[in-house]
């Protein structure tokens, strides 16, 4: 066998890239959408390059990554990318394959897309397929999401950018605490503790100190050499389990999704801001989570409408304010809304301004 | 093949079917057959069937690797090991379709076949091996030029975006300092030894396109500090609707320079008398906006490098956090040696202060910081702060007082 | 007479000179000659020389006297003694020059004559008095019809805007409302039973010139919800400079209707087009700016109240607070039974749980709005919230769970 | 000797208002300000008050008291009223007397104004007149400002209404927190524990609990029965000496004044705000503390300078950046000015929104 191999760290990006960008690095001058889903940078040069923007679900199979080579193969000469939303590009030099390209990808069900104003990719994670902690599946509600908004993924009709993200836990794997519209999984169960596999598998100290706040308590029959929680102050975070696997806090009607809107990343015109809490729970119900679609429709459709020009979801909410919000979406306020966690008092309204 | 009523409606619809792709290889692959009959499981009952995680690696390598083990190992045997291995992608995302090609080539291999393009920090996630599988499929990768990604308390895989290979906002390198530091810093990325996980990313610009304010521990941002460049005639092509607002990216036909570019900047500091764009560059807070809207009339000045900030990440313990200024502008080229160095000054502290489990941004929170500027040799700036403290409860040390005893004073700098 | 070169030199200069004031009384005085002596060797040594207060009061009461004494009682026997009295002020600070003078004939009977007008919180403040004098001094007072206010654990004096007395805007009769709370809770200003301070403030509008937001625990501040009326002759007659901004009170000739009402207005729900001013009420948020602008072209709506905001206070020791809205409107009218009812089932809540010297503000914090809220039976609403959570750590309580199973949905009301 | 009276209450309000006051109680509608200092009020009924606001340093002797009754007997038939801010106010019915008025004011050194845009009345606290715990004097750095301060008092020059508040240390009697400049008396040295008065005069449980940093620690000789304190986790907040007297934190050389800025109640145009450090410290120097008045009419003026029409400091720095407002002003940006308490983190800039 041949020498054993390690710390060679990922290859230089160097290999990978097309010659026109190679040319052309840190030379572009101008872009242009010429249409949703493809762009075109421009160099200094003259030189031009074409990026055509394609849906993923991100889970790929090795039959699906070959197909997107084989694409890639006719069109951009091999060379292409993913981005940091999980669509793929195709860079294409030549201008004149462009069309057949989009014929191309047509026929293969492969839908371009994720521009501009649009609705690109939903950031997401492992959910049933290959995580320990989550409350929803990911994949499945991106699919039966993306499939419902279709209509924005490949068009630049809306006020903005709209950035969906889903993460099937409260660690929130993917950026989804500052996303215009974030899905996320919840539990609502307290730990249920598994005394025998707790003495074996966990150290006591560090689950304790696993918990935000201050639930878990050493088990008062120390013969147990295990633990109890005080369930009144256990917000299902999840964070024992994580530490200890003796603490499942699954319960497959109490779990469900809550969704989080008006974050934003991008420093244009306002600030980076977090999502905030606009639905604090939806029934869990696969294989499609008909009432979480309708409710992501429902305000997007709101903002839509409602939006000036330019303005992304934080920015339409914050211009009218989180009541009107509530009022404008039909969503109730709730108590769960109020925070009550370790900055709550910086979410209080310490003045008048507030519309009836 | 196992029946799968529920998953089969999610074959249907415009978006990309995942359960569409995962069936074509199930009847190649028993795993992936089986990854579907646990996962119907589980739409089933509104429950994952995988147990906690357990810790499996590489020889020498303790991180990359996330052990996953199925909870019905009897009915989905393909299951009873399912790990994934994360591979550190190159910087950018990009590839040729060879190197996508060996990758496969050596998953379906040893693997089941399952990849995620990509995880969301960003690491090629190979999907679903066993124990025995993981050194002969490393070894088989590390051959072709790959090797693995971060995981556990560690530095894991940095990231970046597009930047200057296909983006005219790029301010710095981002590809080649993001290659940089991955190679930088292997050994930590390989052999977790932190408190807890560290995330380096580099977007080129303020629009911030990898998200590196939301989601990495130390955050590099290009800006510039100079004055923002303007071809006043492309500004007037704008406003008479030759060039498409934002490129072509919304649904407006026309851009109204006053209404949609100067009424919207955020610091006031533009004027458009209909000939003539003004821009008040003191008072410009680099927000893109102008920018974006209008890419081909205005681009960032020439003096540029990146803004460092700190301290993002998910809400596990303390609530989210966004990064913060640290550094408001540092001149960086290739080999970006004064990031590497601040970043292993940064790392040293935390490393020798952070509790297990603490974020460095917590640590910066719970310790001051005071305590983390002087440790890592930086100044205080106002950059840093969107305001200054509001409460009385500031503290004094005797290196202040000695500063005072020289001369030192707090309402002139004369 | 005490040398005082330090403090003679506040005699000059052109605003009022406590110090030439005091030197008058001092000439009759000997405490007041003492104080002037002690307040030149603090002037002096840049240090207070009064001691860590003690505990005297009158007879049944258990607040209103801060006890004081000197740290130089022999230097200055005056001053060994020197406790404050608190009297309890008329609401909006109206006196007659008689009942100014009864005040004074008994202060100069039992005290040093030396007043505050008007303490911090409010009171009458009398300075300086002996332990054997606080007893008849206080029934003298009593006598002509004045109580002492409060001061400890206990209630504290109430006070109010000068509201309907001589103000166009109060929306409810911030006087009798701070008279009818004064005289309701009696009791529980002289008998210090609670955690801690507590303080009642009222401001008619949300001008808030009594600054109740800022610092009472329980802050009232009058609001309407229906239209701004609009005097569209009165707003030409401001764009035209016939009327002065702001009643007079700036520095510029001539308001500039657009400019410096539609286009401040922090809503932006005003417009202007040179003849009409339209406002889109629904989203006004009574900030009050126009109204202020144009104090004789628009006034608040007629349909009024209170909202209530709560815990504001000083920095110790979280922090300082501003009070937040609990219940953004409530119609009220003397005897203001349901703000005394609200009051009382808060404070028993606070009384039940709070810590020893633990303002309102921080038990709510500490426990969480929805203990509180449910425990004095308020719902709910957005207006508490400037924004909803960031963070995904939330309870649910089993009341929730029967409510879902009763058919409660958190995605539509329907 | 007479009953014993408790519990009555001050008297009513409506035993000290004027006829005129009494019979238009809610009945204005409008006002104006006729001339720095005076303002008239029209009621429905046409009638006209016109409230002439006089300066007071507060601290009033019976002597100035019945000197200001005086002049209100002769102007206002004896009634009179104190402002929120400390001023007094002749209430005038008979507009003919306003002239004589304000000769007698002018003779009398009493001088008028406090209205609009002005600088009021700087409310203040006891310092070290009457108070344990002040590191500085209330009355006399009062005086020292206002004097130099004396052309705002009776004009409407400034952009805005500017609000200054004192407080002679962390408790902040007064709402100073919330005040465009604030005056604030701060200690920068630990407590000096008395073991022998600790003892006798302080609970000890009480003692370390006032703590808000936790400083406080049981003495580790437990036959002292007494406590000490870690110096480095002090923030000199005083609450320990508030509690136990034996835990004195005076310093001459050590105290000083703090600045903060920026702070406003009202929620006109823009909700309430906190006030935030601008100087840390600056000497304390009786009698005329100079650096404190030179260093609060630069801010001034660079205020008066830089604000737009109707802005207040608030407005004028949030809109022009904290980083500007140092630069502007010529104060230094130190440790100190960085918040390190307990809610931090939401003062830290999470943007790329600041300026070089
Ligand atoms: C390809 C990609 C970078 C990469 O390395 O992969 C990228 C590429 C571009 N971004 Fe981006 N952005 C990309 C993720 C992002 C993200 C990250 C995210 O969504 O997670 C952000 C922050 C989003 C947020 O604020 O929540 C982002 C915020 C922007 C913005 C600011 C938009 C705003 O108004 O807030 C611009 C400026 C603009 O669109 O005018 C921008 C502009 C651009 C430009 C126009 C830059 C250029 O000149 O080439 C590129 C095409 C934009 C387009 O598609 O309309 N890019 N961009 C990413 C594509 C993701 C996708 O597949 O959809
Ligand atoms: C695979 C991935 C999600 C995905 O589908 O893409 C992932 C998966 C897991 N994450 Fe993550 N995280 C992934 C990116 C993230 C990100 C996004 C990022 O890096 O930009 C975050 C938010 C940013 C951050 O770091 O805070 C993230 C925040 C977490 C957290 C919460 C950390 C916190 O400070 O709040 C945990 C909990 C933990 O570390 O114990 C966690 C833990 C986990 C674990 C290891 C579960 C656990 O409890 O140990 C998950 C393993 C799933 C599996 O079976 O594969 N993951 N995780 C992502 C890594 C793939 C890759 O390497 O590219
Ligand atoms: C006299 C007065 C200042 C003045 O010169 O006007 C005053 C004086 C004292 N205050 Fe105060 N406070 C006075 C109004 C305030 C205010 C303003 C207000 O009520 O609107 C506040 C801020 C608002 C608030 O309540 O938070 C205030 C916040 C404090 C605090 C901090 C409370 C906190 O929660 O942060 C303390 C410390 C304490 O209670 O132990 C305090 C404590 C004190 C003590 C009793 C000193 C002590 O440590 O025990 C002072 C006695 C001085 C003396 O010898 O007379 N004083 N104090 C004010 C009361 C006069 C009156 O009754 O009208
Ligand atoms: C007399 C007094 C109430 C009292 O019960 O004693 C009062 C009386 C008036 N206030 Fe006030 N305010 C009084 C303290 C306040 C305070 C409290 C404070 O300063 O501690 C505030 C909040 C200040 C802050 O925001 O920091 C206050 C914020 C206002 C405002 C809002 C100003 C702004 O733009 O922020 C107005 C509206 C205006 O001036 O146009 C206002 C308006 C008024 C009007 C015009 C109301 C009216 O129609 O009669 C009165 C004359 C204003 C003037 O002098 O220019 N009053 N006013 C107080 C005089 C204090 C003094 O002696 O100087
Ligand atoms: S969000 Fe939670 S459940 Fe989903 S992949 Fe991350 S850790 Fe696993
Ligand atoms: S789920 Fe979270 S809050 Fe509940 S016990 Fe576990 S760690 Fe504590
Ligand atoms: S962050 Fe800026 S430089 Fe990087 S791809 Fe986005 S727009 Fe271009
Ligand atoms: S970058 Fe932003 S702040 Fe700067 S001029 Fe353009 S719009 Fe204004
Ligand atoms: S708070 Fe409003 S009602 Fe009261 S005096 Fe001030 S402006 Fe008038
Ligand atoms: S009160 Fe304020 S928010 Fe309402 S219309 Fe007037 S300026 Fe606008
Ligand atoms: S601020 Fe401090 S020193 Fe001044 S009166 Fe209040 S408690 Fe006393
Ligand atoms: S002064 Fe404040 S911080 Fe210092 S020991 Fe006393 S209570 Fe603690």
């Amino acid at each position: 066998m041949a020498e054993r191999i390690t710390d060679i760290g990922p290859p230089h990006y160097g290999k990978f890239l097309s010659p026109v960008i190679k040319e052309n690095y840190g030379k572009w001058v101008s872009h242009e959408i010429i249409e949703p889903g493809i762009l075109k940078h421009v160099a200094e040069s003259g030189a031009e390059i074409y990026s055509v923007r394609v849906a993923s679900p991100r889970i790929l199979t090795t039959l699906q990554a070959r197909d997107i080579c084989e694409v890639a193969d006719k069109y951009c000469g091999g060379y292409l990318r993913f981005t940091s939303r999980h669509n793929f590009e195709l860079l294409v030099s030549d201008k004149a394959k462009l069309e057949p390209l989009k014929a191309e990808l047509a026929k293969r069900g492969m839908p371009k897309g994720g521009t501009g104003h649009s609705i690109t990719n939903i950031v997401h994670t492992q959910g049933w397929i290959h995580c320990h902690t989550p409350a929803i599946d990911a994949s499945g509600v991106v699919k039966s999401v993306m499939d419902d908004l279709f209509e924005y993924f490949g068009s630049h009709r809306l006020p903005a950018q709209v950035r969906i993200s889903l993460a099937c836990c409260l660690n929130m794997c993917g950026a989804v605490h500052c996303s215009d519209i974030a899905i996320l999984g919840v539990h609502r169960t307290p730990p249920k503790v598994n005394h025998d596999r707790l003495r074996h598998l966990c150290e006591i100290p560090t689950t304790i100190s696993a918990c935000p706040t201050g639930a878990i308590r050493p088990h008062p029959d120390k013969s147990l050499k295990s633990v109890t929680v005080n369930e009144e102050r256990c917000m299902y975070c999840g964070n024992c389990y994580t530490m200890c696997p003796a603490m499942p806090l699954f319960d497959p009607k109490k779990g469900g999704v809550a969704l989080l809107v008006g974050g934003k990343v991008s420093n244009a015109k306002s600030p980076p801001m977090f999502s905030r809490l606009a639905v604090p729970w939806i029934p869990n119900n696969p294989p499609r989570w008909p009432e979480v679609v309708q409710t992501i429709r429902k305000i997007l459709i709101k903002y839509a409408e409602g939006a000036n020009k330019y303005e992304r979801v934080a920015e339409w909410i914050e211009r009218i304010g989180w009541e009107k919000f509530f009022e404008v979406c039909d969503i109730p306020f709730t108590y769960q809304h109020i925070d009550d966690y370790k900055w709550a008092y910086d979410t209080y309204r310490t003045s008048m301004h507030f519309k009836f | 093949m196992h029946k799968t009523p529920l998953l089969d409606q999610l074959e249907s619809g415009p978006y990309p079917s995942f359960v569409k792709d995962l069936k074509r290889l199930a009847a190649k692959k028993p795993q992936v057959n089986d990854l579907l009959g646990q996962l119907e499981r589980s739409y089933k009952e509104k429950i994952t069937h995988w147990k906690h995680g357990g810790i499996v690696g590489v020889l020498g390598y303790g991180s990359g690797i996330i052990g996953r083990y199925s909870d019905l190992p009897d009915e989905f045997p393909g299951l009873e090991h399912f790990h994934t291995m994360r591979i550190n992608h190159p910087s950018g995302w990009f590839y040729t379709t060879q190197a996508i090609r060996e990758v496969c080539d050596i998953w379906d291999q040893y693997g089941s076949g399952i990849l995620n393009m990509h995880g969301a920090t960003g690491d090629l996630v190979l999907l679903g091996t066993t124990t025995d599988n993981l050194e002969p499929c490393f070894q088989a990768l590390a051959h072709k030029g790959w090797d693995i990604g971060g995981s556990g308390s560690a530095m894991r895989s940095p990231s970046c975006c597009v930047g200057p290979a296909r983006c005219e906002w790029a301010m710095f390198d981002t590809l080649e300092a993001c290659y940089e530091c991955t190679q930088h810093f292997q050994f930590d990325l390989h052999r977790p030894s932190f408190p807890y996980k560290y995330k380096l990313k580099f977007s080129g610009c303020p629009n911030d396109c990898v998200a590196a304010v939301a989601r990495a521990d130390q955050s590099h941002i290009g800006v510039w500090r100079d004055d923002i460049k303007i071809d006043q005639s492309a500004v007037k092509a704008y406003d008479g609707g030759e060039l498409k607002p934002r490129g072509g990216a919304t649904p407006y036909a026309k851009l109204d320079v006053k209404a949609d570019v100067v009424d919207l900047c955020p610091t006031g500091c533009m004027s458009w008398d209909g000939k003539t764009l003004k821009i008040d560059n003191k008072n410009c807070n680099h927000c893109m906006h102008c920018i974006n809207m209008m890419p081909q009339a205005l681009k960032p000045g020439s003096e540029r490098g990146v803004t460092i900030l700190m301290g993002s990440h998910a809400p596990i313990l303390e609530g989210a956090q966004m990064s913060w200024v640290i550094v408001p502008f540092m001149e960086v080229e290739p080999p970006f040696d004064n990031i590497k160095e601040l970043t292993e000054r940064i790392i040293e502290w935390w490393a020798e202060n952070g509790k297990n489990r603490e974020r460095v941004g917590e640590l910066i929170l719970r310790l001051g910081m005071r305590t983390f500027l002087e440790a890592v040799g930086l100044p205080p700036v106002p950059q840093s702060v969107i305001r200054p403290r509001a409460n009385p409860f500031f503290y004094w040390k005797q290196e202040d007082f000695d500063a005072e005893a020289a001369g030192k004073k707090y309402y002139t700098t004369k």
